[in-house]
C-alpha cells in the first residue's frame, strides 16, 4: 500500500481491513481482490486493485510505479549515447527496437542519415525483437488462460532468435548496438543463412500456435466476445499497435509514417481484425509474428553493400531543437521526444511507450467482466511493466 | 543516397502540412499563439492556456482523433549541470574558456513561462501528426483534456505528480508512480538527482603529474637505464 | 461448445513434439529413445552453453595498451570504471631521442556489480585495450568481490575470442586481439 | 469368493492397512514422475528432472522430503482447525476410494456389493475438504477457490454418476467385482474371445466418465479451482509444508484412482483373455494388467491436461448442465431401451 494516496487511499485502506475479516463476519457486500503486485498475471509488478461483486468486476484500477525508474530524468543526466543503455531496458523483450526511435530522432536533429546498409540491418533487427517478442506473447496467452504448454514453446523458439541477435549485437536482451549515424558493427559471416533457417523455425512454432490455441474451442470461448474495444474508444485512449489494429483500425506506422528504414523496400501487409476482442488481439499478433519473418527473409535477399557508419563527429553534440519520432515497436507506438540545447546529452525526453496507454484503458475494458476475463485481458492487452513505469 | 536525396527531399514543399497550418491559424484563430512546421517532419502549434481544452477540441474535429501523449516540459536551467565535471561536458578536445552561455531559448514554437504542456494528437486519414503546446501561468493550473481525450487521465496524472502542474476539472490527481510519502516533482530541473550526487564522478580524476623537483632526476635515470641498454628499450 | 477438431489438433501438437523430444534419431534409430539429444534444454552445471563471440560477458583488460586516458571511465553510464594513474619518464622511442613523458597505470576497476554491459567503455577505447569476452561464469557470493582489479580483468585476455569475419557486401575491417 | 489366504481378522486387516499406506503414495508418485515430470517435460522440449537418481526418479521423494522440512504456516486470520482438518478430509476420501478398487478375483481390500455407490460417494467427500480449505484460510484467492470447486464438483457429480448408472444398467450389479465380471463373460455379437469391455457398447459414457473425472480431478481444461493464473492457486494458496503436501498427494491419489475406476467398469479391469474368472494366477497378474490400463488411461488426463486452457466458470457450469448431463440422461435411456430388447 504505498502507491496511491489522500483521502481515497485511507478508504481503501479500510475496506480491506474490512474484507479481511471475511470469515469472522459475513459480509454481502462487494469484496476487494488485489491481484497483484506479486500475482503469475501482471508479468512484474503490476496491481490491479479490483472492487468484486461474486466474481464479476465491479471497478479495476490498475496501480503502478513499483518498477518506476525514473528514465526520463537520468536520460537528462547522460550523454546520447549513454541514453541508449538505459532505453534498452524500457521494453525489455524488445530491446534493439526502443533504441530505433531515440536514435533516428537524434539523427533527425543532427540532420544525419545513416548509410542504407545500416538501414537495412537496423530493419532486420528491429524485425526480430518483434518476433522474439511477440513469441513470448503467443505463448504467455496461453498460461494466461490455463494451457501449460505453449509458453514452453515459446521460450524455445524464442531463444533462437535471441540466439541470433546476440550473435550481431552481443547482447541477448539489451543489444545497445544502434548509434547515431550507424550501426556499432556489421553482421558477421554465415548469420545471413542461419537467420534463414530460424525464420522458418519461427513460422512452424505459429503454425504449432494456431494448432493449440487458435483453433482450440476452449481458447476461442475463452477470448471471443471478452473485452471488446470498439475503434473509437481505442483512438481516444491512443492505443496502439496490435490492440488498435485488432480492433479494425487501420493504422501502422511502419507503412505510415516510416522514418526511413527499409519497410517501404519488401512486401507485406497489416493485418487487422474487425472484432476487437481478446481473440481478435491474439489474432492479429499471430499474422504480425508470420508476416515480421516474412519481412526478415526478404530484408535478408537483399542487403545492400556499403558502410554501417554515416560521417558523425566523435563527441556527439545535437544541435538545439525538437524533434518527435516514433516507429511501431511490438508492442505498439513507442516514441521520444526530444529536446535539445546543442549539449552533449538531451535536455529533456519524454518517452512514449506503448504499454502505458494500452493499460490506461483498463478500468474502462474491466467493468463487469468475470475474474478469469481480468486475466485474459490483461494478457490479451500485452504490457510489459517497464514499458509502462519506464 | 546520403548525397542527394536529401537535399531533393527539403526542396520539396511539405503541402500536406501548409494546409493544415492555414486551415488552423484559422480555425483556431486568436487562441493560436505561435506555430512552426518542420518540412515532412512535424507540424507544432502553440496555443494559449485559457483556450487549452477548446483548442484540442478544435483540432479533434479536424480529424485528429489518435491521442499519443501528453506531457510537459521545464525549459529551467538545471542548477546542478549534468553533474559531471563542467570540462568534460563542454567536450574533451575543445578549448573554450569562454563562460557556458546560458540558452533560454524555449524551443519550437517558443514560450514565455517555465514550464509547457505539450500533446502529440494523429491524424489517421492525413497521416500527419501534430504537437500542441501551451504555456502553464504561475497558478500552474490549466483545463483538463480528459474530456476530450480519455486516454489524456493517467498523463495528466503523471504530469502533475511529475511537475506539480494542477489540470482543472480532474477528479482523481492522486500519484501514478510515486510513493504516497514523495515529495517534490521529480522531473523539475531543480529537483536533484541523489544517485549522481552521493557519489563523486570517476571520470574527475587526473593522472597524476611527475613532481617538478624530481622530473630531471627521473629523466636523467631513464636516460642512463635507455644507454646502458644499447638503446633499445 | 467444444467440438472435436481444434481440440484434437492440440493434442496431436503436444504428442508429436513428445515423440519427437524422446526420439529423436532417424532411421531404424529412431526406436531408441534419447531425450538428451531431443530436449532443447541445456543440462548446465553438466553441459555449458558457449556464447556467441560478441558475446558481451565480461570485460577484459590488455593493460600493455592502455594508457589510462579516462576515456572509458568518463563515457560510463554508470560511473563503474574507477582509473588511477601516474606520469613516469619513459626511455625514447629511436636513438637520440628525448625521454618521453607517458601514463602509468596504477588502478583499473570495473565493479560489476553497478555494471550495466552496454560495451560504451570497449567501443570508445582508441588503443584497443578494452575487449570482450564471452566467458560468463564469475559470480561472488559477496557483492564487493565483484569488483575486479586490473590484474583479474588481465586474465580474462587469454578468453578474448578472435573478431569474425564480416559478411558478404561489407567495408568493414576485422580487427585483431592483440596477444 | 474364497480368500487367498485364511487370516485372523486383524492380521488381514493389518496387512491392507499397511499395504494401504504404501499404495496410496507409491501410485501418486508413479503417476508424477511418469506424466507431471517426464511426460510433460518431453511435450515441452525439455527432460524433466533428471539429477536426483536415475532418470530423477528420486525427485519426489526429494521433494516430499523438502516439504516435511518446511515451517507449518498458518495465516494468523485462519480458523485452525478447520485449515489443519482440510488436507486431511481431502486425503481421507482418496484413501476410502481404493478400498473398493479390485486388482484381481481377491485382491481388493473390502468387495463391497454396492462398490460403485460407494466409490462415488466417498469421491465427492473431498469437496468438502477443499471447501473447507478454501473457507479457513482467510484468504480471498483462497475462497474464491473453495467456491468455484464447490460450485464445479457438485455440477460434475452428476454427469459423472449418470455416466455410471450406464454400466450398472448392462451390467446388472453394483459390484465392482461384478463388473469386471459381466464384462470377462460378455460377448461382442456372440463372440466372446475378449469378453465384453463395456467401452465398446458404452462408448459414450465411457466419455462422460472421463470428462467429468478430469473436472472431478480439477485437472485442465477445469482447474478453475486451483487456476494458477488467476488465483495463484485457489484453496491451497495457503497451505505449505506437509499440509500441502497431503494435497498433492490426494490430486495424484484421486487421478490414479479414477483411471482405476475407469478401467474396471469400461476397460475390463484386470481379467485377461483366456483366464477363467476366478483362476487364481490373476490375483498375481491381475494387478500388472490394472496398473497397465491404469497408467493407459491416466496418460490421457494428463494429456488432456497439459495441451489445453482452462474453460471459464460458468462456461463450465452451462457443459454440465447443457451437454453431459442430457447426454448422461440420453445414454441411460438408450442402455435401457437396449437391455430390454435384447
Amino acid at each position: 500500500m504505498t502507491a496511491t494516496s489522500d483521502r481515497e487511499q485511507m478508504a481503501y485502506v479500510s475496506s480491506q481491513a474490512a474484507d479481511a475479516r471475511v470469515n469472522v463476519e459475513l459480509d454481502t457486500g462487494d469484496m476487494t481482490l488485489n491481484i497483484g503486485p506479486q500475482h503469475p498475471a501482471t508479468h512484474g509488478t503490476l496491481r490491479l486493485a479490483c472492487r468484486l461483486d461474486g466474481e464479476q468486476v465491479v471497478v479495476a484500477e490498475p496501480i503502478m510505479g513499483y518498477m518506476h525508474r525514473g528514465y526520463e530524468k537520468l536520460c537528462e543526466v547522460r550523454t546520447y549515447p549513454q541514453c541508449t543503455t538505459l532505453i534498452n531496458r524500457i521494453d525489455w523483450l524488445g530491446s534493439f527496437a526502443n533504441e530505433v526511435p531515440f536514435i533516428l530522432a537524434a539523427e533527425r536533429l543532427m540532420e544525419v542519415e545513416a548509410p542504407p546498409r545500416a538501414q537495412w540491418i537496423r530493419t532486420i533487427l528491429f524485425e526480430l525483437s518483434r518476433v522474439a517478442n511477440l513469441a513470448l506473447f503467443l505463448g504467455d496467452m496461453g498460461v494466461q488462460i490455463g494451457a501449460l504448454t505453449p509458453v514452453f514453446f515459446a521460450f524455445r523458439d524464442r531463444e533462437r532468435v535471441l540466439n541470433q541477435i546476440e550473435e550481431v549485437t552481443g547482447g541477448r536482451f539489451h543489444p545497445n548496438f544502434d548509434r547515431i549515424g550507424g550501426l556499432k558493427d556489421d553482421i558477421p559471416k554465415g548469420w545471413v543463412e542461419e537467420t534463414r533457417s530460424v525464420m522458418v523455425k519461427m513460422r512452424t512454432f505459429c503454425d504449432e500456435m494456431e494448432d493449440l490455441l487458435v483453433g482450440n474451442e476452449i481458447f476461442q470461448a475463452r477470448c471471443r466476445g471478452v473485452g471488446v474495444i470498439p475503434p473509437e474508444v481505442a483512438l481516444g485512449y491512443g492505443l496502439s499497435g496490435a490492440n488498435l489494429r485488432a480492433s479494425g483500425v487501420d493504422w501502422d506506422l511502419r507503412r505510415d509514417a516510416n522514418p526511413g528504414l527499409a519497410w517501404d523496400q519488401v512486401d507485406w501487409r497489416v493485418w487487422t481484425h474487425p472484432d476487437g476482442d481478446s481473440f481478435a488481439r491474439y489474432w492479429v499478433r499471430l499474422q504480425e509474428t508470420r508476416e515480421a519473418t516474412h519481412i526478415v527473409d526478404q530484408l535478408l535477399d537483399g542487403i545492400p553493400s556499403g558502410p554501417i557508419m554515416a560521417k558523425v563527429p566523435r563527441i556527439i553534440k545535437v544541435p538545439a531543437g525538437e524533434a518527435y519520432l516514433s516507429t511501431e515497436n511490438p508492442l505498439g507506438e513507442m516514441g521520444y521526444y526530444i529536446v535539445s540545447k546543442g549539449d552533449l546529452g538531451p535536455f529533456r525526453v519524454k518517452i512514449r511507450t506503448p504499454s502505458f496507454n494500452n493499460i490506461s484503458i483498463v478500468p474502462w475494458v474491466m467493468k463487469g467482466v468475470y475474474v478469469p476475463d481480468v486475466i485474459t485481458i490483461l494478457g490479451s492487452l500485452y504490457f510489459i511493466l517497464g514499458d509502462i513505469d519506464r | 543516397m546520403t548525397d542527394e536525396a536529401p537535399a531533393e527531399e527539403t526542396a520539396l514543399p511539405d503541402e500536406k502540412r501548409e494546409a493544415l497550418l492555414a486551415h488552423f491559424s484559422e480555425s483556431l484563430g486568436e487562441s493560436l499563439v505561435e506555430s512552426h512546421l518542420q518540412p515532412h517532419e512535424d507540424l507544432w502549434l502553440r496555443v494559449t492556456a485559457e483556450s487549452w481544452q477548446d483548442s484540442i477540441r478544435t483540432v479533434k474535429s479536424a480529424g485528429f482523433e489518435y491521442f499519443g501523449f501528453l506531457s510537459a516540459i521545464d525549459w529551467d536551467i538545471a542548477p546542478e549541470g549534468r553533474y559531471e565535471d563542467t570540462e568534460f561536458d563542454s567536450g574533451l578536445e575543445e578549448e573554450d574558456d569562454e563562460p557556458v552561455e546560458i540558452d533560454n531559448s524555449t524551443g519550437h514554437g517558443g514560450g514565455d513561462s517555465r514550464f509547457q504542456i505539450l500533446a502529440q494528437l494523429y491524424s489517421l486519414s492525413r497521416q500527419v501528426g501534430l504537437i500542441l503546446k501551451t504555456d502553464v501561468g504561475e497558478d500552474m493550473t490549466v483545463e483538463t483534456i480528459r474530456d476530450v481525450f480519455p486516454g489524456a487521465d493517467w498523463h495528466e496524472r503523471e504530469a502533475h505528480e511529475m511537475f506539480g502542474i494542477s489540470f482543472r476539472g480532474h477528479p482523481t490527481l492522486q500519484p501514478l508512480y510515486l510513493p504516497t510519502e514523495f515529495e517534490g516533482h521529480p522531473l523539475r530541473k531543480d529537483f536533484p538527482l541523489l544517485a549522481r550526487q552521493v557519489k563523486p564522478w570517476p571520470g574527475v580524476v587526473d593522472i597524476e603529474e611527475i613532481p617538478e623537483h624530481l622530473e630531471a632526476q627521473l629523466e636523467a635515470e631513464v636516460m642512463a637505464a635507455f644507454e646502458a641498454n644499447g638503446g633499445a628499450s | 461448445m467444444p467440438q472435436l477438431p481444434g481440440l484434437i489438433k492440440g493434442l496431436g501438437v503436444t504428442a508429436k513434439t513428445a515423440g519427437r523430444t524422446l526420439f529423436p534419431k532417424r532411421g531404424w534409430k529412431t526406436l531408441i529413445p534419447a531425450p538428451q539429444i531431443g530436449a532443447v534444454t541445456v543440462q548446465y552445471p553438466h553441459e555449458k552453453e558457449a556464447p556467441p563471440e560478441r558475446a558481451r560477458g565480461v570485460i577484459a583488460l590488455h593493460e600493455e595498451n592502455c594508457t589510462a586516458c579516462m576515456l572509458c571511465s568518463r563515457s560510463c553510464p554508470d560511473w563503474c570504471i574507477y582509473i588511477e594513474g601516474h606520469k613516469v619518464k619513459a626511455p625514447p622511442r629511436r636513438e637520440g631521442g628525448k625521454p618521453r613523458t607517458v601514463n602509468m597505470l596504477d588502478r583499473f576497476d570495473i565493479d560489476y556489480a553497478l555494471c550495466m554491459y552496454c560495451g560504451i567503455c570497449v567501443d570508445v577505447c582508441p588503443f584497443d585495450a578494452l575487449f570482450w569476452t564471452p566467458e560468463y561464469e564469475y559470480s561472488e557470493p559477496r557483492i564487493a568481490d565483484l569488483l575486479h582489479d586490473k590484474d583479474r580483468l588481465g586474465e580474462w585476455m587469454e578468453t578474448v575470442p578472435d573478431f569474425l569475419d564480416y559478411e558478404a557486401g561489407s567495408e568493414q575491417k576485422v580487427r585483431k586481439v592483440p596477444r | 469368493m474364497t480368500t487367498l489366504l485364511a487370516l485372523p481378522y486383524w492380521q488381514e486387516t493389518g496387512i491392507k492397512l499397511g499395504l494401504a499406506l504404501v499404495v496410496i503414495p507409491t501410485t501418486s508418485l508413479i503417476l508424477v514422475y511418469l506424466f507431471l515430470f517426464k511426460m510433460m517435460a518431453f511435450m515441452q522440449s525439455r527432460l524433466g528432472p533428471n539429477d536426483t537418481g536415475p532418470y530423477g526418479t528420486l525427485q519426489l521423494i526429494a521433494e516430499a522430503i523438502k516439504f516435511l522440512q518446511k515451517e507449518d504456516i498458518h495465516p494468523a486470520q485462519a480458523d485452525r482447525r478447520v485449515f489443519r482438518m482440510a488436507p486431511v478430509v481431502v486425503l481421507a476420501s482418496t484413501f476410502l476410494l481404493y478400498v473398493v478398487l479390485p486388482a484381481g478375483p481377491d485382491a481388493v481390500v473390502e468387495d463391497l456389493d454396492t462398490g460403485v455407490f460407494y466409490a462415488m460417494a466417498v469421491s465427492s467427500l473431498s469437496v468438502l475438504g477443499i471447501l473447507m480449505a478454501g473457507w479457513a484460510s482467510a484468504n480471498k484467492y483462497a475462497l474464491l477457490g473453495g467456491l468455484r470447486a464447490a460450485g464445479q464438483l457438485i455440477a460434475y457429480e452428476l454427469p459423472l454418476i449418470l455416466a455410471v448408472m450406464g454400466v450398472v444398467i448392462q451390467a446388472e450389479t453394483l459390484n465392482l467385482q461384478g463388473i469386471v465380471e459381466a464384462q470377462a463373460t460378455g460377448e461382442i455379437f456372440g463372440f466372446g474371445g475378449i469378453g465384453n469391455p463395456f467401452i465398446l457398447t458404452q462408448f459414450l459414457a465411457f466419455l462422460i466418465f472421463m470428462i467429468a473425472a478430469q473436472a472431478e480431478l480439477t485437472q485442465t481444461p477445469f482447474d478453475m479451482p486451483v487456476a494458477e493464473t488467476e488465483l495463484v492457486g485457489g484453496f491451497h494458496v495457503e497451505y505449505t509444508g506437509f499440509r500441502f503436501l497431503l494435497f498433492f498427494m490426494a490430486e495424484f491419489g484421486t487421478a490414479f484412482a479414477f483411471s482405476a475406476l475407469a478401467s474396471v467398469m469400461f476397460l475390463g479391469g484386470w481379467w485377461i483373455p483366456g483366464f477363467d474368472v476366478d483362476d487364481n494366477i490373476l490375483n498375481v497378474l491381475g494387478p500388472g494388467v490394472m496398473l497397465a490400463k491404469i497408467l493407459l488411461v491416466a496418460f490421457f488426463i494428463f494429456w488432456v491436461r497439459f495441451t489445453y486452457p482452462r474453460l471459464r466458470e460458468d462456461q463450465l457450469q452451462k457443459f454440465a448442465w447443457k451437454v453431459l448431463i442430457p447426454l448422461a440422461l440420453a445414454n441411460i435411456v438408450l442402455t435401457g431401451i437396449f437391455k430390454v430388447v435384447f
